[in-house]
Formats: C-alpha cells, structure tokens, sequence
C-alpha cells in the first residue's frame, strides 16, 4: 500500500484498520538465485538494488532475529561524505546522493535531515588536516566550508570557547551531511524489497556452509538448508564468526562501540557536532534526545555493552566542548559490535570461495554507508565484478599494500 | 490545614513549613514533603501535559518510576527540564514549571492535537511528509522538532560542579527496604564492610508507605532502628539519595549520590552530585518491586494513581489524592489501599475488584465501612475535564454504573524491579505464579531477594534479605548467625488484568508517549510484531521511565493480538542508567580547563618571566615564542627569533622531546632491530638520526640515538609519540625478545634539555662550561656528545641541531633547570642571545627540511619521507618485510619535496592540494597535498613542505597549490625540501 | 571489567591499554615468510569466546599481560605476565 | 659552572590553605635522591644479595616499599625498583651505579619525581575521590605501594606508618611536569575537609 499524506487521512477515518504489514514476513524456500545473511540495512539496500536495479527477485534475506537490530538499530545516525582519501571519497558521496533521494525511491519517510555536520578542530595541525580533508572533498565537488572560532561561536554559541582546556578554534562543516531515523532506513529498504519480491525471513540464523568441492552453494540454517547461486554476507560485527563457517578467517576484529541518549528536550543542538580534542560527537534526534557517542571500548567484544571508562571519558568530552548539558540527563546507553578493520576502510569483494562475497568492515562509519553499499554490493553479486566505486575495497588490499588508512594508525583496529 | 492533608504522624515535619511555587503560584507543605506530596496536599492534581496530544496529566506514581509528573525545576542556568515531582524533595524557595504546555498547563493549545490524533497514530510521519523533498528540513522537521521533546533545556554552562569517588566493599546492598535492611544488619554484625545504597532520601523503602509491624513494633521506626543500628557501625557506609545506575564487569556499579540536589544550592566545597565508582565482592539486589496501572478508557485522567502510591501517600506523607477515592485492583493488596484511606477518614465509594471472588475477610472489613464492592468488575472510562469526576463501572452482568470520584487507585499487579539484574546481559524469566519476571542466570557476585526477587511478602523480604546477608559475608571470611524478626506472615493472592477489552475512549500503555492500546494494535497490523520493533515503531517504553509501568502491559497486549502467551513475547533489555543521570555527574572534575591535565617544562615559570606566550600541545603547555614589549604581531616575533638564531645565537627549551635510556648486554642488538637504520655501527660518544618504523612499515618515530658508553644508549623520541614509543620498546623487550638483556628507563622528566643554537652557541657555551669541557670541532664535532658537571650534578652535552644552525643540545637535571637557562641568558647577553619558542623552531626545521608530525602522519614510509637511503639493507628490524610491499614502493606514491610559490610574496598554505599545471580540478587529478607551511624569514618568502607523485621526477616543475576552503590558488615550483644551507656546512662551523 | 594484574594486583580497566590477539602477535614475530608475516599482521580468528589477548599495564607496572578473556560475556580466566623473569 | 642552583616548589609557589587547612595537610618533599634500578636477566639473586649487605634491605618481590639507613627500595614491576634515600646528597646515584653494576641497571630519576606527602584525619576520604585504589587500613598496609592513574596522570602512591595521633600518612609521587595539575587535583578534593599545602621553599 503506497504511503502518502491521502492514504493517511483516508486511514484515519477507517481508523486505520485498513493497513497492512510493511514486508511480508516470509518462510524460507529450498533455494534461491541470491542469499544475502543478515538483515541490517546492508543486507536489506543489496537486496532492494538486486531487484530494482538488475531486476533479479529471487532473493532471500536471512536474518537470525528480526530485522534491524543489529548495527543498523542502535548506531548514531550520522551521515556525511567528508572523507580524505580517493578510495573513500567518491563512495560516501554517491551514498550521500542516494540518501538525497531515497524517501521518494522508497516511499518510506526515514527522516533524512541534512542539517549539517561539523568536525571542531584546536590546533593548528589539526585543522591542516581537516583543511587537507575538506580540500579533497572539493576536488571531487563536495560541499565543504572551513569556520574559524567566530563562525563556530554564531553558529553554536553554547559551546565552550571561554574556560576551555583546548579552545575551540574553528571547524570544517558540511552542510549536506546530518542524520537519519535509523529503523525507518531498516523497514523502508525491507518494505520497498518486499514489494520487489524478495524474500525476507526473520529468525532464521544461519549456521553453516553447504559446499559442492570449492564452490559454496548454500546454508545451513535454524529453519533447514536453503541453496543459492550467489550468497553475500553483509553481518557486521558477526563478520568474522559468519566467515569462519566457511573457514575463512578476515582482517577484522570485533569491538564493541557505545552509545547514548539524553533525556528528550526541546530543540537545542541543530546540526552534528563533534569534539577534536577528545571522544565525543552529538545531535539531536527528531525525539528531542541527545543522541552521542564517543570512542570505542577498545578490546575485543561480542557483548553489545561496554564499561565506564568509556562513559566517562564520553560525558567528559561533552561537557569539555557543551558545558550546557550537564544537567541533562543521560537516559539509556547501549553498545554494538563493530566489525573493525585492520585499516579502518571496508570491504566489499568475492571471498576466496567461489559464490560467497563478502561485505563488511564497517567500523562505525557504516550506516552512512547503507544506500551505496547496498547499491555496490548487488552489483558485484550481479555482475561477478566490482562496481568502480568499491575497487579499493580489496581484500587484497593488505598483502599488496594498497592500504585505505584515514587515520593513519595501520594494523590495530582499535585505534581506527 | 488543606483538605487533602491528614492529620496523623507520617515521615513529615509538621514543624517546617517550606513554601515553593509551582507555574508561579506559592504554595507550602513541609520538611519530608516530595514535590508531588506538596501540589497534592495543595490540590494540585493536573501537573502536565502529554507528549503527542497535550492531555492533561497527573501524578501517577510515589517513586522513580514516574511517567508523569515531570516538571522544569529551578531556573537559569541551573534549570532542570523533566524532573519527576515524585523524586523533587521540597526545600525552601524550591521553583518549579509545568512543561509541553502552552499558554498554560490548564489552558494549553496544543490540546487541538486531541483532536488531530486520529492522525497522530503511531509511526504516521513514515508514512507522509516526503514531499517536496526540501520541505523535510525546512517545514516538517522544525515543526516536528518544536513539538517533540518534554522539558527545555539551559543553554548556559551548569554552574555546579560534580565529583568522582571509589568504594570498595564485601557487600553492597542496593536498597534498604525490608530485604535491604534484613541484608545489611546481617553481613554488617558478622563484621562485613557493607555498603548500602538507597535511592530515596528515606531509608526503609516500602515500610514508609505501608501500615506493617515487625517485631511488635510498626514497621518505619523498625527501619529507623535498623538504620541508626548499621551507621554505627565502623565498616558500614549508609547512603541515602544515592542511586546505583548501572551494573558493569568486574562486579563494578556505577552511583550517584545527590549530595545537594534537596538544598536551594551546593554549599561551599560541595559538589551537586557524586559519581561513585563501586567495586563490591558480593552485591544484593534488594530494589523492591514496581506496580503497574491497568490499561483502560481514559486511565491518564490526573486522579488516577497506582494503588501502593496512594498509600505511600497516605501513610507517609500523610495526604490523600483525593476526598472520594475509587479502587480499581486485581490482587489483595490493593484493598489494602482502601482500608488505609477509609481508617484515615477519607471516603471510598467504590472497590472494583476485576476478579470475580476474593477472601473473606477482605468483603468481612470492607463490609464495616460503607463502601460499594464491585467483584468481578472493571472500568471502561474516566470523566473529568482537567481533573477525575467519575469512572464508568462496568460490573459483572454487563451493567455499566457512573460512580463519582476525584481520585482513583489502580492495582494493576507488581513487576520485580529487576533492571539492574539485567544490565550484563542477563535475560529474566517468567514466574507463572506471579505473573511476572524475575531475575536469572545471575553471576555469583550477584543475587536479588524480597520484592525483586518476586517474593511480596514482607516475611519473605526479611528472610530473604537475612539469608543473602549471611552468604555475601560468608564469601568475605565473616560468619554471620542468622538473625530473623517477626512480622505477620500475609499471603496475597492477585491475578493479572492486562488490559480492559471493551475500553471507551483512548486507552493509555505508555502515558509519557501517549502509546494507546490501538497503537500496540496498528503496529501488529503493519507487521511491526517483535517487542523490540513494538518498541521501536511506537516508542513504547523510550521515554525518560523506560516504561517501567507499562512495558508489561504493552506486552501483555501484543501477545492477545497475536495469539501468544505474554511469556513468549520475551522482554527489552533494561540498559544503563537504572534512572537518568546528569551528564555532568559522569563527567565529574573533567570539564573546563580541568578536561586534561597539562604539563610544564622544567623552565615554564623563568618563561613566564620573558614574556612568553604559551600553546597548548597535547599536554604539554610550550612557549610558542616570547614577545618584546612593542611587538605587536606574532610574525615578526618569530621572525626575530629565527634571524637572532640563524645570525647569533638563541636558547630553546626542547624538555618535551622524549628521553629514553637502553642499557644490558644486549642493548645495541635490541636498538638494532628496533631501528631501520644500523646502530651497532655507532661509536661510544657519537649521536646518530635514527628511524623507527611500525610492523607494517610505516614510519612511527625518528629521534636521536647516543652511544653514551658501552652498552648504555640514550634515544629520543618526538614529544607527541613518547608514550607510544616506550609502549613499543616494552612490547619488543617483554613480547618480542624476551631473551635478550636490555633495561629500559623513560628519563625523559629526569633532564630538562636547552638547544643552544646559531653561529655563536659555541662562543655562548665557551662561556658557561670551558673549563667543564672542551667544545672545539675536533673535542666535541657535529653529532658527538659528552658528559659534564655542571651545577655540582652530571649533566650532557650533545653537539645536535635541529633548526641547521652550529648546535648544541645541553641537558640538565630537571630542578637545575632555571638556574641554567638564567645563566645561559646572562652569559650570551653581550651576544644578543635569544630566547626562541615552538613557532619559531618549526620554520627553522622546515628551512632544512626536516620531517614532523605533519610528515610523520602514519601512512608514510621512509622512502616517502626521502630518508630511504638511511634504510639498512643488512639487517632485520621491525618492519622491514612489510615496507616492501608492491604498492608502498610503486613509483607514483606521494613523496617529499619542497614547495616555493612562483610569487615571492604569495601564501602557501598547509592543506592544499597539489596538481599538475593546466589539468582539470579533478580528484583523479590530484597528487598531493602540502604538509607543512611557513613564512621563511631567512628567505623573505613562504615555503613548504609536501607529497607529491613521482617527485624525483619533478624538480622545476611548475604545478598548482590549489586550498579553495581558504579561496588559495596559486602556482608553485617543486624544489629540494631543503631551502637553507643544502649542503649542510653550517652545522659543522 | 578488573584485571588482575600479577604484579599490581585487580586494577580497573582505566589503568590498561589493549593490544589484541596475543596468537597473532606471537605468529608475527614467528613468521618465516612475508606471506606468514602479513597473514600474522592482518588476519584475525576474532572468536567469540574464549580470546588470548595482549594488554598494557600503562598506568601500573608497565608489564605486558597475556589475558585469556571471554569475548561473548568479558570473564576473565587467566591472567600471565607475557615475559617470564628468570629467578 | 659550580655555583649553587635554586630549587623551588614545583606544586605551587606559596602555601596554601583551604577552610580549616585541618582535614589534609599536604607538604612537599624535597631533598629525595631517586633511582630506577632494574635487575639485569638472571642476576636477581646476586643483586638481592649485594644490596642486603651494602643497605641491609631486602629487595620486595612485590609492590612493597621496605627501607633501613634512610634508604628505601620500592617494588614497582618484576625485577624493578626505585630506590629512595633522604638527603643523601649529589653522590647517592653515582654510589649505587658504581656498587650494583653489571648486576643492575640503574638510572637516576632524582629530578623526574614530585613527591607530595599527605596525611589529615580526612585523607582516605580525599585520596578516594583520587585514585582507584582500595585504601582501607586492612587493605593497604603501611609499606605498600601502588602505581595508578589519577586524574589521567601517572602516580606511585605508598602508605608510610600511621602518624603518632593514629592517622594515616601516604606519600603520593608524579612526573615533575604534571605537578601543577596533580596539586590542583588533591587540593579540590581536599578542599571540603579543610586542606594545607608546604611547598618546599618554606623549610
Ligand atoms: C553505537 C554505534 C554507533 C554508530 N554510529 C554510526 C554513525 O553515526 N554513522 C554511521 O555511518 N555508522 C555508524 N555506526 C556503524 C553502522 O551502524 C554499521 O556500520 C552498519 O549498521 C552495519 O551495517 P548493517 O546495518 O548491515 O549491520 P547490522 O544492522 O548489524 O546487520 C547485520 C545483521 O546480520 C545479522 N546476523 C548476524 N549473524 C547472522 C547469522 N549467522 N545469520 C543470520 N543473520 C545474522 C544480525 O542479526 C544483524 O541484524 C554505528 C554503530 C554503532 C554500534
Ligand atoms: N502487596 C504486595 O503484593 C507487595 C508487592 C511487592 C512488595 N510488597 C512489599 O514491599 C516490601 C518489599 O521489600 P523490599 O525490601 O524487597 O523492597 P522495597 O520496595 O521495600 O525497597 C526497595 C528499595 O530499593 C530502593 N531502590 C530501588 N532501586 C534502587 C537503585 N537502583 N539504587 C538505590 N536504591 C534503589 C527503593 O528506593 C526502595 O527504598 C515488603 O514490605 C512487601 O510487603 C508488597
Ligand atoms: C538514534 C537513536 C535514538 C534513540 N533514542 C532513544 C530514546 O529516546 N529512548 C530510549 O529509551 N532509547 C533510545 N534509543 C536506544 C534504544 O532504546 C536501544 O537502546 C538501542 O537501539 C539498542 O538496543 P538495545 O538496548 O535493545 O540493545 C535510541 C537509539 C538510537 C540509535
Ligand atoms: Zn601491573
């Protein structure tokens, strides 16, 4: 059933007994053209781009839960394409464009509010960095401005200029990036796939690999073995465990990431905005919460929760940069897995195992990511071969040392 | 005296009167009054307005779990949206503001949303709103913005300040109800260090709220007792207005105690709050338990209230919520509600008992007074416009009554307040026999007794709480004998009713977000059927009490209208915090300047002296360069500085560079595969540049190493990668080659080090230490070092220099350190000796070409640097195999080079991009970026350094400096990156 | 989460810094051939269970620890020092 | 050059007092001769030995701090210490490298420590707000020691014999470029029970 401002009120006066479910919650069937594990909103966009796109239907996304959950349900939201390096770049900007218009392509309202995204820089050093940055960013036509401290100040007088431990002296913004309603992406793609015909089926976790010689030709699952041509694995942080079932081991680690929600409040921060000289960014969801978040943990975790040290250093950070939010409440805090790469850039390649692919190394910048590599991952599943924006993505990389490191902190994933 | 206080003893101060204002309006009430005590006691029962439709509100609950009653409390800067009235203890002046309503709570417009909310369903903004696009950010979303969101907050720094402290302890008990109590006095007299932590300003928990006797006596002065009993003791800490929020690993909470939060303001050297860090051997989850409201037609009406609250309010604060009070129950305990209002004088019409037969002896008490009894009955509505009127009763036969009321208690059933139970990732299990969870697979550092534990008796909750006392002090090496005290043994029989069918008029789950049962429906029928996407669609339980009231009922109504049990619907994870907490708690000292510590050189104050002017890097805090009266602009400061170094001679405090000291038999061959650059070679009293690299092949670090005597070498390290560099050396020494004998000793806060650099350093030094030692080119050539006395202790001399100029590095013990630059200063006035800073060591360095941070960034290789030719073929060290990869030596990678604008006078800014003349502005095109900037004073013009493809190729080349953030765009010449004194002579004069 | 340290004894997880695999970084400084060394540098079991892991007593005793925890829940089962002190 | 250099409080120049100046008492240590002493591979034996007979004190296994003559060995990680000895003078570290090599080596770390010596009947209740450290009289016996972070800062704390009045006395030492932000710290947790700072200067 289309959504649309008519159908809502025509839905009001029938009190709303007349809609119906989002997406079909589908029983698996023996086999399929194209399996994708996992139901985050990488899984859901690359089968959505599958039959939109290459018009293949005979899909199914496998999910363990129901979908959603995961990453693509309890991450910040933030969108942005102000990456550095040529690997990167061009990829989050196409995702940008796709947010742009992904409402309307797939009536589903996921609140995509681009209301800026500003990175405060307090040195001198860092802010060449970001310059350097923002500068790439240009070269490939992207939106980005550098402010000094003046700016910054009219923008977000709240913030901490005058009793400041490393003040405030100016930042890179990009107003095309912002924030989005996390679900709304997860049940808008799964909806709109739906309506395609693809299959998505909830609580069924996949346990193993069905294999004929090299070739792996299906999986196991909670609800019985189901065949398929092609098989993607797009599981984030369970990336690793996923992979080890075909006995392929990866260049990611799993850690675990926190983050936080404020007490709702009447408006207060309008766009995001992260701290340079600590672990901390925030915005304000459309709820009224203070959504932030930090650094990760910092050691290997399956668990999706974290310990204080990372809370403190997080509110630390907060009220080093926003010392008008310390008497707002923290409300709830959360942890989720992220599947760290050993460069911090991600993956999105054929495996080793002829018929199996891979997509995964997120790092907690994926759900930015969502629309292009949904977009870019059903290519390569279509076509066999990568699509030009996700040729960096080797799992290659590393042996030939074509490495994508923002950050340059080379093989520790904790620091990326 | 108001017609809702009673009269009778409670836990109030009939002798203090406080008075406070709500919207304005004064009111008063006394010392022990909560705010929702006080406006009940003054009539004032519509306290807000709802999120989404703007209803009128009430106070639901006498506790932390209120869903609400949330007020703006205090004002300015210190203002506090969301506060629940039910956790406010009065203090005199206290101001609080009803919040989401406008112009008024009583007259509030957006109340028309009322009437829109056949609209307002759950989820209905995904579904519309999506055209046209720009709209979203410009039109919609502020709109929707402005109505979200409760409270409002202060824009202004909070001018409180927070605390942090550690506790310890072999038994924290968080609670001190019954169980709590019973716990504590246990492990307390076996001698356990215990730890008691209760949110409520008044220990006692349910005793304060209920009529029971324990041991002959009542119940509160039992608690009374039993508290004065354990703060005597010398290992017991007894905490009250302290909330533990969360439960991490290592048998970890996190607390917070609120220190001032019941005075107007922190007095003197007070903190607000208090963020406690507990670390507890054996913790007790004695928390109690949470009733629940029942979800029927207009049970948001402000008059309705949960049961047990009404009698908290009766018993301890001595006021009833109303004058006619109905009871709406589905267990035994909610009579008790009845009999406590009717022996307190006030009227009670009605008793609707949703089941259809109950004990005797309820029917036999209630029979005394003159009270309608309604078994098997429910309630389909409320009437009332701002405040209860009346319920509509629906009884037995079908016959549907109006009874008039102003106030109605709901006994919807208690819920075990097991939240903490679950913060590890413990899932609770359903208990048949309570309709409830409770607490499971829980670690043994952990155990839950009484009411959170299920147990709703209060015998129960003694036992319990004694037994769990006596183990914890046991697992701590303390025999404790079982204490037990003697109270009626109650049995009370309850049976759940989620929701009422044939409810009229909006049927209220989550009250804060305005959640209605056809809500839970809608989302079913859209598919929306786990509780987490229940949750998630409707935001069922996501406001500031996490449903703590209606979560169970919200599942209890999923499972009706999908077919299941409301035991398969499972539970949301509880997550910290167990209530919210202040941000700036959690932040404690660390704001402000005190965010990070800062560091000093060892000459930071004879600084200060010279007018320095200071910059924060990382930690430390550097003179940046030291202007003279007059100077004005900071360029031609630095400028000064540069030329007095390059053409006489100036002092630079360079401490913070990283000084670490290798000794044992096998230092040089340790040093050996940790540089890439060979070491064994290197005399006794000779410094060589040295070259660290990662495993992967990247540079980390490049600093000096000084063969100071067999065996013994000193390194340094750049000051931004110290930490990082020990960390390295202990990784290869304790994990690498653990075999090998070699002591490593950070001494890099042992010596304050000055450069001393510039044409006339020797004839400076020659001044201050001839006769300590000799400094001629054949004593003591570029790149030898030596040690001296100096000031009566040993200090070195290391014949270094890092801006190009003739240079010594002298290091002193750090306390000689003022004395020494003093002396230092004196000896070269007649030279003009100057003192130079950070800034002006840097456009030195980048004059000779020198790599830093901006070059050593983490993704170059010393080919990339241009120091390749430093590299050893000959040896292994750490990350040689890896630098070898394909792409790290591919001809097109990035390298050095220097960058000098075809215009003398232009700018040329670090950041830029680097292009090939005459090429479109292209990412493709791009092939490089400038690193470092500066104005060379030496030369009278803007210099760089950069990375730029096929480098060696390309010197002469006229490309582009393209840095369109800062409107920059020019032509620059690729030259060698050193610009002054290539061939290096005049470190050798 | 708390470890105990051999040396310092159970300190608060503020005190440390994380490494990670202690197989891997063993496995790189075993490796013979460039191949072994970037399968050691880059590839992770990353199991979810139990872990040996390297960790950095940074603000205690400077001591590398090798701490066998459980990735799912963070129990900890073992904690030894990485070097072995000979008497 | 031979004259004489100055010293002069590295914490805060002048003293200082808050409210009653009672609950904490905070006063600088000065004249402490440091070393860093670590056993060479194998040689723990023989270096416990030479250091029993030249100063009569047993090397701890642990993170104790044990002492005789006004000389004090702190067990700070396997096979390390830091040696500690009261206006010993310039010569100490000299002496000990001359005595202890090749058994050990040892570095002078003289300059590199502010040392704090706190006592007051309020000090476990300050030193709370400080450091993650259980410090409970059972727990923390006089003698022991502890490396740990306070504030972000690195700190060797150790509890010397209770005061003759009962109260307790620890001594509290961080690298000299951090004492600023370490006074400011002890000083604000202190400040609600009444705190009293000697810098050196005064004695
Ligand atoms: C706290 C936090 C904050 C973040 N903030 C941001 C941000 O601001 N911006 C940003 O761009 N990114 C952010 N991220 C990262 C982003 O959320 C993730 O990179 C992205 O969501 C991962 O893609 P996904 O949605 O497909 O993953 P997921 O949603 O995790 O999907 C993976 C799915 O696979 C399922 N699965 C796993 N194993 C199996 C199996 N064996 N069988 C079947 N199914 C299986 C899981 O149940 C899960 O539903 C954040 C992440 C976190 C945790
Ligand atoms: N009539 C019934 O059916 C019924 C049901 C439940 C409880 N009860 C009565 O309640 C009592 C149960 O005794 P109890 O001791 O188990 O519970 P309790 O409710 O008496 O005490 C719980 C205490 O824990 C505190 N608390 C809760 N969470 C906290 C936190 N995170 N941090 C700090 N403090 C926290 C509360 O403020 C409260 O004081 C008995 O008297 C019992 O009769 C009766
Ligand atoms: C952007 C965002 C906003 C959130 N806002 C709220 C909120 O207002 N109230 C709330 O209770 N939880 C909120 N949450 C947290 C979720 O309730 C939940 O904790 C999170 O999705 C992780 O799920 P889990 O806690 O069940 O593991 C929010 C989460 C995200 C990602
Ligand atoms: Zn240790």
């Amino acid at each position: 059933m289309r959504y649309s401002l008519f159908t809502l009120l025509r839905q009001g006066l029938m009190a709303h007994r007349g809609w119906t479910p989002a997406w079909r919650d589908a029983a698996p069937k023996s086999a399929y053209r194209v399996l994708l594990i996992g139901g985050g909103g990488h899984g859901l966009a690359t089968a959505y781009y599958l039959a939109k796109v290459h018009g293949i239907t005979d899909v199914a996304v496998l999910e363990k839960g129901a979908i959603g959950l995961g990453n693509a349900g309890r991450n910040t939201t933030i969108i942005r394409s102000n990456y550095l390096l040529p690997g990167n770049l061009p990829f989050y900007e196409f995702s940008m464009q796709l947010w742009e218009g992904l409402e309307r392509d797939l009536n589903y309202n996921a609140m995509v509010s681009q209301r800026g995204v500003l990175n405060l820089f307090h040195s001198d050093a860092q802010r060449d960095a970001f310059v350097r940055r923002g500068n790439a960013m240009r070269l490939h036509g992207v939106d980005a401005e550098l402010l000094d401290a003046a700016a910054v100040r009219r923008m977000l007088p709240f913030l901490e200029f005058d009793n400041a431990r490393f003040p405030i002296q100016g930042g890179l913004l990009q107003r095309r990036g912002g924030t989005a309603r996390h679900d709304a992406v997860v049940w808008g793609y799964a909806r709109a796939a739906s309506e395609l015909g693809v299959d998505i089926v909830q609580n069924c976790e996949v346990t193993g690999f069905l294999r004929s010689g090299e070739r792996i030709c299906g999986v196991q699952t909670t609800r019985g073995s189901i065949g398929a041509e092609t098989i993607g694995i797009a599981v984030a942080g369970n990336s690793s465990r996923v992979a080890a079932m075909a006995g392929l081991r990866l260049p990611i680690e799993s850690h675990v990431l926190q983050a936080f929600v404020s007490e709702a409040v009447k408006p207060l921060i309008p766009c995001v905005v992260t701290f340079g000289a600590g672990h901390f960014y925030i915005s304000q969801s459309d709820k009224g919460g203070l959504v932030f978040g930090g650094d990760i943990d910092g050691y290997n975790s399956y668990a999706q929760r974290g310990n204080l040290p990372t809370v403190e250093d997080v509110c630390a950070g907060g009220m080093a940069v926003m010392p008008s939010i310390g008497r707002l409440r923290l409300l709830r805090s959360w942890g989720g897995i992220m599947d760290m790469s050993m460069d911090g850039s991600p993956i999105i390649d054929r495996t080793p195992l002829e018929g199996l692919y891979l997509n995964a190394g997120w790092c907690y910048g994926g759900f930015k990511a969502t629309p292009a590599s949904g977009y870019c991952f059903a290519h390569l599943l279509a076509r066999g071969e990568s699509h030009e924006l996700t040729r960096a993505y080797r799992l290659e990389r590393f042996a030939s040392g074509h490495l994508i490191d923002e950050k340059g902190q080379g093989p520790q994933p904790n620091l990326h | 005296m108001s017609v809702y206080r009673l009269a009778g003893e409670g836990a109030i101060q009939r002798d203090r009167t406080l008075s406070f204002t709500f919207d304005g309006r004064r009111h008063s009430a006394y010392a022990g009054d909560t705010l929702a005590s006080a406006l009940l006691a003054a009539g004032v029962h519509l306290v807000g307005r709802s999120f989404k439709y703007h209803r009128p509100r009430g106070i639901l609950t006498a506790g932390s779990e209120e869903p609400n009653a949330l007020v703006e409390l205090r004002c300015g800067a210190r203002r506090e949206p969301n506060t629940r009235a039910t956790m406010i203890e009065l203090f005199e002046g206290l101001q609080a503001c009803s919040q989401n309503a406008w112009p008024s709570r009583v007259f509030d417009v957006g109340a028309i949303n009322s009437l829109l909310s056949r609209l307002f369903v759950a989820g209905f903004y995904y579904k519309t709103f999506m055209w046209p696009a720009a709209w979203w950010e410009k039109v919609y979303e502020p709109a929707i913005r402005r109505a979200a969101g409760l409270g409002r907050a202060s824009a202004e720094p909070d001018p409180d300040c927070y605390e942090k402290a550690h506790a310890f302890c072999d038994v924290l008990v968080i609670g001190s109800g019954p169980a709590g109590l019973a716990a504590a006095l246990t492990a307390a007299r076996a001698g356990a260090r215990v730890l008691v932590c209760e949110e409520d300003f008044l220990p006692g928990g349910r005793l304060n709220g209920e009529r029971h006797e324990i041991d002959g006596a009542d119940a509160a002065s039992w608690a009374r007792n039993a508290v004065a009993e354990l703060r005597a003791l010398p290992e017991v800490r007894f905490m009250t207005r302290t909330t533990v929020f969360g439960v991490y690993d290592g048998a970890t909470y996190g607390a917070i105690e609120r220190v001032s939060d019941h005075l107007p303001m922190p007095p003197e050297h007070q903190p607000r709050q208090r963020f406690w860090k507990i670390v507890a051997r054996r913790t007790v989850l004695a928390t109690g338990a949470l009733e629940r409201t029942v979800v029927f037609g207009g049970n948001d009406r402000p008059g309705v209230m949960l049961a047990a609250a009404v009698r908290t309010y009766v018993n301890r604060y001595r006021v009833t919520p109303g004058r006619r009070v109905g009871l709406f129950t589905t267990g035994d305990d909610g009579w008790k509600t009845a009999f406590d209002l009717l022996d307190a004088q006030v009227e009670v019409p009605v008793i609707v008992d949703a089941r259809a037969a109950v004990g005797a002896a309820l029917l036999e008490q209630a029979s005394r007074h003159d009270v309608q009894v309604v078994l098997g009955g429910q309630i389909l509505s409320t009437a009332g416009a701002r405040a209860l009127r009346r319920v509509e009763v629906l009884d037995r036969d079908g016959r549907v009554r109006g009874v008039p009321v102003d106030a109605l208690a709901v006994a919807g059933g208690w819920s075990p307040n097991l939240a903490l139970a679950t913060h590890l990732g413990m899932r609770p299990r359903w208990d048949e026999s309570i309709s409830a969870h409770v607490p499971a697979d829980l670690p043994p550092s952990l155990c839950a007794v009484g009411a959170a534990a299920g147990e709703f008796s209060l015998a129960g909750a003694l036992r319990s709480g004694a037994a769990a006392g006596r183990d914890a002090a046991r697992t701590a090496g303390f025999d404790a004998p079982l204490v037990s005290w003697q109270t009626d043994e109650e049995r009370l029989e309850s049976s759940p009713l989620w929701f009422v069918p044939g409810s009229r008029g909006k049927a209220f789950v989550d009250y804060q977000h305005d959640v209605t049962a056809e809500d839970v429906a809608l989302a079913v029928r859209e598919g929306y059927r786990s509780a987490e996407h229940l949750k998630r669609y409707t935001t069922l339980g996501m406001g500031t009490d996490q449903g703590k009231t209606a979560q169970l009922n919200g599942h209890a109504l999923l499972a009706a209208r999908t077919g299941r049990e409301v035991a398969e619907i499972g539970t949301i994870a509880a997550r910290p915090p167990y209530t919210p907490v202040a941000i700036g708690a959690l932040a404690a000292r660390e704001r402000g300047r005190n965010f990070r510590p800062y560091r000093l050189t060892p000459s930071h104050r004879w600084a200060e002296t010279r007018g320095a002017v200071f910059v924060d890097t990382g930690q430390w805090r550097r003179a940046q360069w030291f202007a003279l009266p007059g100077e004005s602009d900071w360029r031609s400061t630095v400028a000064r500085e540069v030329r007095s170094v390059r053409t006489a001679v100036g002092v630079c405090d360079v401490s913070t560079l990283g000084k670490i000291d290798v000794q044992g038999r096998d230092a040089a061959s340790f040093l050996e595969r940790i540089y890439a650059n060979a070491v064994a070679t290197l005399p006794v009293g000779r410094v060589r540049y040295g070259l660290m690299l990662r495993i992967d092949g990247m540079v980390l670090d490049d600093g000096t190493i000084a063969h100071l005597r067999d065996g013994h070498f000193l390194l340094s390290s750049s000051t931004a990668h110290v930490a990082q560099v020990m960390r390295h050396l202990t990784y290869a020494q304790q994990v690498l080659w653990p075999e090998l004998d070699v002591q490593l000793t950070n001494v890099t806060e042992q010596w304050a080090q000055f450069a001393i650099a510039g044409p006339l350093a020797r004839t400076l030094l020659e001044r201050v230490c001839a006769e300590a030692l000799a400094l001629s080119n054949a004593d003591l050539p570029h790149m030898a070092c030596a040690s001296l006395r100096w000031l009566g202790r040993r200090a070195r001399l290391f014949r270094i220099s890092f801006c190009g100029e003739l240079g010594y590095e002298l290091a002193v013990p750090a306390r000689c350190a003022e004395t020494t630059v003093r002396a230092l200063m004196q000896a070269g006035e007649s030279l003009g000796v100057t003192p130079y800073g950070t800034e002006a060591l840097g456009v030195m360095r980048i004059e000779k070409g020198h790599v830093a941070g901006p070059e050593i960034n983490g993704t170059t290789t010393a080919e990339d640097l241009g120091l390749g030719r430093l590299v050893s073929r000959h040896k292994d060290f750490i990350g040689r195999v890896l630098a070898s990869r394909p792409a790290l030596s591919a001809p097109d990678r990035p390298a050095l080079v220097g960058l000098r604008p075809l215009d003398p006078h232009a700018r040329l800014t670090s950041g830029a991009h680097l292009l090939a003349a005459g090429v479109p502005l292209s990412l493709q095109n791009d092939q490089g970026f400038v690193s470092s900037s500066a104005f060379s004073p030496t030369l009278g013009r803007w210099i760089g350094l950069g990375f730029l493809s096929r480098a060696r190729e390309r010197l002469g080349e006229q490309i582009r400096a393209y840095d369109p953030l800062r409107n920059l765009d020019l032509p620059v010449e690729v030259v060698r990156p050193v610009f002054y004194d290539p061939d290096g002579l005049r470190v050798k004069g | 989460m708390r470890i105990h340290c051999p040396f310092c004894g159970e300190r608060d997880l503020s005190e440390f810094s994380y490494l990670g695999d202690a197989d891997s970084a063993e496995a790189s400084g075993a490796a013979q051939s460039a191949q072994q060394l970037i399968e050691a540098v880059y590839l992770r079991a990353n199991p979810a269970g139990a872990h040996r892991e390297l960790w950095y007593h940074t603000f205690g005793c400077g001591s590398w620890l090798t701490v066998t925890r459980d990735t799912r829940t963070h129990a900890i089962f073992a904690v030894q020092l990485a070097k072995e002190y000979a008497p | 050059m031979s004259a004489e250099y100055t010293v002069s409080s590295v914490f805060a120049a002048t003293p200082q007092s808050v409210g009653s100046g009672r609950g904490v008492v905070a006063i600088e240590r000065g004249g402490l001769a440091i070393a860093h002493l670590a056993a060479r591979t194998a040689q723990v034996q023989a270096l416990r030995a030479r250091v029993r007979e030249h100063f009569g004190i047993e090397l701890p296994d642990a993170a104790r701090r044990v002492s005789a003559r006004g000389v004090a060995a702190a067990g700070i990680a396997p096979q390390r210490w830091l040696m500690l000895a009261q206006d010993a003078g310039e010569e100490f570290v000299p002496d000990l490298v001359a005595r202890l090599e090749p058994l050990a080596t040892v570095v002078e770390l003289t300059d590199a420590y502010a040392v704090l010596r706190l006592s007051g009947a309020d000090l476990r209740a300050s030193l709370a707000k400080l450091v993650p450290i259980d410090l409970h009289e059972a727990q923390f016996r006089p003698g022991d020691v502890a490396q740990t972070v306070l504030e972000h800062m690195p700190v060797t704390l150790w509890r010397l014999e209770d005061a003759p009045a009962g109260q307790p006395v620890f001594e509290l030492a961080v690298a000299g470029s951090f004492a600023g932000s370490l006074y400011e710290a002890v000083r604000d947790s202190a400040a609600e029970f009444g705190f009293r700072f000697e810098p050196l200067a005064q004695r």
